[in-house]
């Protein structure tokens, strides 16, 4: 490895240098979605970049690109969609945005009839290059349409891929690795990350698609966090480590594939796990792992793996209950005692 | 068409009680420091208003992320509204729908809600029960002209036109989808042209004219009462405000374009328009806005004294007949 | 209980019969979708129920119940599904048929935000009398997007729930009590069963939705079945009875909500247990059960809880490949033995 | 429109070449008794011919369930399609895909696809590559009746519009979709007349005439290769057999309708047109017929001979770059 530069940048911020880097390196990258760049087709009178995306995240592509590549839509998500799985299939590398993931319904049918089965359907003879970026999470107060997590859905897709960046450094490596991936990638980001910082090296690199990371090592018990719910898992395990509990924290980085490996790995060590994920229970990528892992390290189990999760139910707008509604710290120690039988 | 004396007041008030309202709300929801998107309609209020002018509480509305108007032209109670947008337990949806999810089936409103052109096949939906019925309800579809290029409204004109349902397509087109001009998304220069797509009439009309909505309103609504099938009424407007309240217009327009539109107020040429005809007075229409700021008051003195909603609410209304035991089933959290 | 006439009754005219004998009792009861009757608007040339439906589910139902009731649409599943639903909302009980289930992901919008939130998110304010008809499974070489099961995308949604009836008997049951739920209810219908027949009786009768049901005593271990599944694993335990192993079966029959409790009462009596689900396994029904059976019963398992399903990939066409694609006897036979540590 | 003799000997190939295959490959289906739809386009064969006639390998079509006509007239390989229809591993996709979703990409055959409209908006994405590009290539969206009232249908028609991309929505109009007669399911007695709503040509073309369809679609063509944008070519044509072969259209239409349009068939009217007009000869068509016969035979006996795909193929192609070892994970099945 050489050296790199790296200073603090927020979330946001990386995402937009993973684009704007990717985008310089690969002439055919094209993005398309929903005010994106804003304003569109008013350049004439001024008006360019109005919006760079409903979160900023696109901000200033369009005055590098041009409008040939940084194209806003109108709201037809499963045209737009569908044309950049399209493009991609014609050898044109493409970024569409979804502006929330509880949008997915109205453009479901592009992801799961075409980009996730084309490859295989047709033989091998097409493939993909293609980015979906949405976002996920709640605690913003926009109630049941704007604020689910539900990339569980997509996991139980075979033939796409789907990561979960939890902070500045793994969504820049991540966004990047996607772009350069030949298979279809979600890229789901988290609400409430977009102003967190960390250091970020201001070259370009790729971290591996489907590999987790451990975030602090621990002995006791495993907890996997997803997306936002790393940050949780990390203040719960200091939480515990004042109770006497050394918890080992593993952000799961990607939801589908799973590394389950990895997993695994943590667990035939700590004999106990928690996973934590903001997604509702039922059909879950916790559960998922919670049944995998539950199966294949069946002799390492202490204890029944836990899931701190949201409820079986749509998100609340009131604040108390969509504060209740998302797991937390608080919770991840409470499931932590239980698993440890007090 | 005539309106009566009543009728006229009426449409005045619920022109004023919006706006009024969502100014109101906006600044309750910014002092308490409340988050959540709030779409204010502020500036297209001629269009709910003369649409709704024809309608009883048996008749439906399917509303969208900008529905305040919609609800309070429906009949909708504002004390609802405001505690519902205060997260209150007295809230329309005990505070657990918000600003963009409003609804109250025994005024015929059947929700708002926040994904785009979602709600329009629910409006033909209820025009479709009209006619299991044979009543003469009808159905109103509210949606923007973002939404015009989203495919379920294309299905669910198409399906109603077929079928011949009670039903009004009411696009408010308020020239701007969050930041992208109407211009840009749609290729054409009325959305109403669509509706020979669908052997529906298609209809232009002033949406800052609660008279000229008014007129076309009733024109569409008798068809659809006399079972002659929907109608695509394009209503032009604009909204005086951000997206979401937030953001600067002033990205994307330019202000010139802006005071072109408010000169032409809906509320203010109402008021000209009464006046010169001599149908309303200056008092009735100062006592009137003065009710209705007095209403706003009670209703948010009402949404203060309001409990929040409690937290065993999170686990109740998923479900009629909640299954045993499983919403709160590994997720360890509600004890 | 009264006494009830029985006969032999097709899964198919099962079906039939309970749409008939509820829609004539509950003269709202209002059916749209697809070629549901066939040769639409032609009556006046003498062209009258030319399909019946594509499978012959809804044949001679708008010979009885006439044209306003029994409504064939375009192909705008996201307009006709919706527009159940609204009337629905306004009191109007409906039935919609998505063809394929595989068709879901062009109309899942009006599910995901609208069927499965309207009660929470309205406050209650509104119900919906509503149930959605379609139908899953591989098997029948019409290859990736029109065999899938992918119930267990939806059982991750909460608001919804949905029955996979596994014979004749249960399929008039479970849409009677359909028909009369006031939740949004899915009808999971098996391709390849519509030609089995069971005694069924003549009568109305409503099974409740949410319980499944043990086909099958067994002390050592149990095989949890899931639609077509459930005549695999009693064709594995005749052919496990053979090497003395007594497996008990249990028959899921609701996807969503699961019947947890009825399976661990199983697993508590048997310690052993293999889920057996022609859904793909990431996120699925199958790794529910194992994931929250193995936390609730953790005590009782003695051995891994293993799953026998559909590979995660889409259904291939050529024959061979998507008979090895679905679950078969041999294959759950296979997996007991594994559980039994041979 | 000129065409050259070598052209039109073409198109009188392709037309029996499309025949021909499909009535092999479903008798051969039958006589093995295979699984699976086979959607028959018999009588539909001017439409793909006199569009693709203007295309070379490097333009893209994308294409329906009933895609063997449009595959055949965009150059696709008939050994590999009728072994990809006889489950062979020598199959155009490996026998993993069947007669609903031939591709082959070296030929811009995007692939056939199963779900209605869904395939519409991949030609807008070929059309939006060869804009990046700057090439002149252009890309056929090919859909149904039925089609016309899926919503992504019309929000595509909408982009290819806006972004003028080179794409022909190519409305196959024959009348059913399924037992549903088109008069049913649209109120409007031409498809094309939707275009209006877009801002493009909506032109209605006599689809069981290859030399009108060539010439619009050549028309349409050279705008989009011009860079002036989509059209929307509705071609009015009929299927002769059932929605599947397998359904029995009797029972929603007549005889004397079927007898209508089969009076008016594709392959005869070519036939005697150029007789008459003396361009081709009997003798050449003849031959062109026989050598297709032959063609036919040989891309059976292909079939027969290659072997079926191995097992391992079950789990390969999900991915580019496969997870490290979870396809089968937890699944207990392929050892
Ligand atoms: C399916 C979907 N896509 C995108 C959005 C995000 N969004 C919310 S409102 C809006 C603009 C809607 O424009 P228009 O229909 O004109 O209504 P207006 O806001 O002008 O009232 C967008 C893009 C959404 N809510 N749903
Ligand atoms: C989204 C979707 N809905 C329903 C179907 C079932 N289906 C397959 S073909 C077809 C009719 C299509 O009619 P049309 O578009 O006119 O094409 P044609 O079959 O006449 O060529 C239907 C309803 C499907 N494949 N996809
Ligand atoms: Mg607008
Ligand atoms: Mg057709």
């Amino acid at each position: 490895m050489t050296s790199k530069t790296t200073r603090m940048l927020s979330y946001r911020d990386a995402i937009n240098e993973a684009l704007q880097q990717e985008m310089e390196r690969n002439p055919d990258i094209t993005l398309m979605g929903e005010d994106i760049a804003g304003a569109a087709g008013r350049a004439d009178q001024g008006f360019v970049d109005a919006w760079g995306g409903p979160f900023r995240t696109t901000q200033g592509l369009i005055q590098q690109f041009g409008e040939e590549r940084v194209r806003d839509t109108p709201i037809s998500e499963a045209a737009f969609i569908g044309t950049a799985i399209g493009a991609a299939a014609a050898g044109v590398r493409t970024v569409a945005e979804l502006m929330y993931f509880d949008f997915i319904g109205v453009c479901f049918d592009q992801l799961l009839n075409n980009a996730a089965k084309m490859h295989y359907m047709y033989g091998g003879n097409v493939t993909l290059p293609f980015t979906l970026l949405t976002r996920i999470g709640a605690g913003v107060g926009s109630a049941a349409q704007h604020s689910e997590t539900l990339y569980s859905l997509m996991a139980h897709i075979p033939g796409l891929k789907g990561v979960v960046p939890s902070d500045a450094y793994t969504a820049k490596g991540l966004l990047t690795a996607a772009l350069r991936s030949n298979d279809p990638v979600i890229f789901f980001e988290h609400k409430l990350l977009y102003h967190e910082q960390c250091e970020v090296p201001e070259e370009s690199y790729e971290l591996p698609i489907g590999d987790a990371r451990t975030m602090r090592e621990g002995t006791d018990i495993t907890l996997v966090g997803i997306s936002k719910m790393t940050s949780v898992c990390l203040e719960a395990a200091e939480l515990l480590a004042a109770e006497g509990i050394n918890a080992e924290v593993v952000d799961l980085l990607s939801v589908f594939p799973i590394d389950y490996d990895h997993i695994i790995a943590s667990i035939q060590k700590t004999h106990r796990m928690v996973v934590v994920d903001e997604d509702t229970p039922t059909c879950s990528v916790a559960a998922d792992i919670a049944a995998t892992v539950g199966e294949e390290a069946f002799d390492s189990l202490d204890a029944p793996i836990m899931r701190v999760q949201a409820p079986h139910t749509p998100v609340p707008y009131a604040r108390d209950l969509e504060l209740a509604y998302i797991p937390d710290a608080q919770r991840v120690v409470k499931t932590v005692r239980e698993v440890f039988g007090s | 068409m005539e309106i009566t004396h009543e009728a006229l007041l009426k449409m005045f008030e619920t022109m004023v009680t919006i706006r009024q309202f969502e100014l109101r709300a906006f600044a309750e929801v910014g002092q308490r420091s409340l988050r959540g998107a709030i779409h204010l309609s502020v500036g297209q209020e001629a269009v709910p208003t003369g649409i709704c002018a024809h309608l009883t509480d048996d008749d439906y509305l399917a509303s969208t992320h900008r529905g305040h108007g919609h609800c309070i032209a429906k009949g909708v109670d504002v004390q609802g509204m405001m505690a519902e947008i205060l997260q209150k337990s007295t809230g329309t949806n005990k505070g657990k729908g918000g600003s963009m999810h409003i609804a109250d089936i025994s005024k015929g409103m059947l929700g708002a809600n926040g994904v785009v052109g979602s709600s329009v096949p629910l409006a033909v939906g209820a025009a479709l029960a009209a006619k299991r019925r044979s009543t003469d309800q009808v159905a109103i579809a509210f949606f923007g002209d973002g939404a015009v290029n989203q495919g379920v409204v294309h299905e669910s004109m198409n399906l109603a036109a077929i079928w011949k349902l009670p039903v009004i397509f009411a696009c408010e087109n308020n020239h701007y989808a969050e930041s992208t001009p109407v211009e840009y998304a749609t290729p054409i220069a009325n959305i109403a042209e669509r509706a020979k797509g669908y052997n529906m009439p298609g209809v232009v009309v002033d949406g800052m004219d609660a008279f000229a909505v008014y007129d076309a309103a009733g024109t569409a609504i008798g068809r659809a009462r006399a079972g002659l099938g929907p109608t695509l009424l394009e209503c032009k407007t604009y909204r005086y405000y951000g997206h979401a309240a937030f953001d600067n217009p002033k990205s994307y327009r330019s202000t010139e374009e802006e005071d072109e539109w408010k000169a032409r107020d809906a509320i203010m040429k109402f008021r000209e328009r009464v006046l010169e005809e001599g149908t309303l007075s200056q008092a009735e229409m100062d006592e009137t806005e003065a009710k209705v700021t007095e209403q706003m008051d009670e209703a948010v003195r009402f949404s203060d004294e309001s409990p929040a909603p409690g937290l065993s609410e999170l686990l109740t209304d998923v479900y009629v007949d909640a299954p045993k035991g499983s919403l709160g089933r590994s997720s360890h959290l509600f004890t």
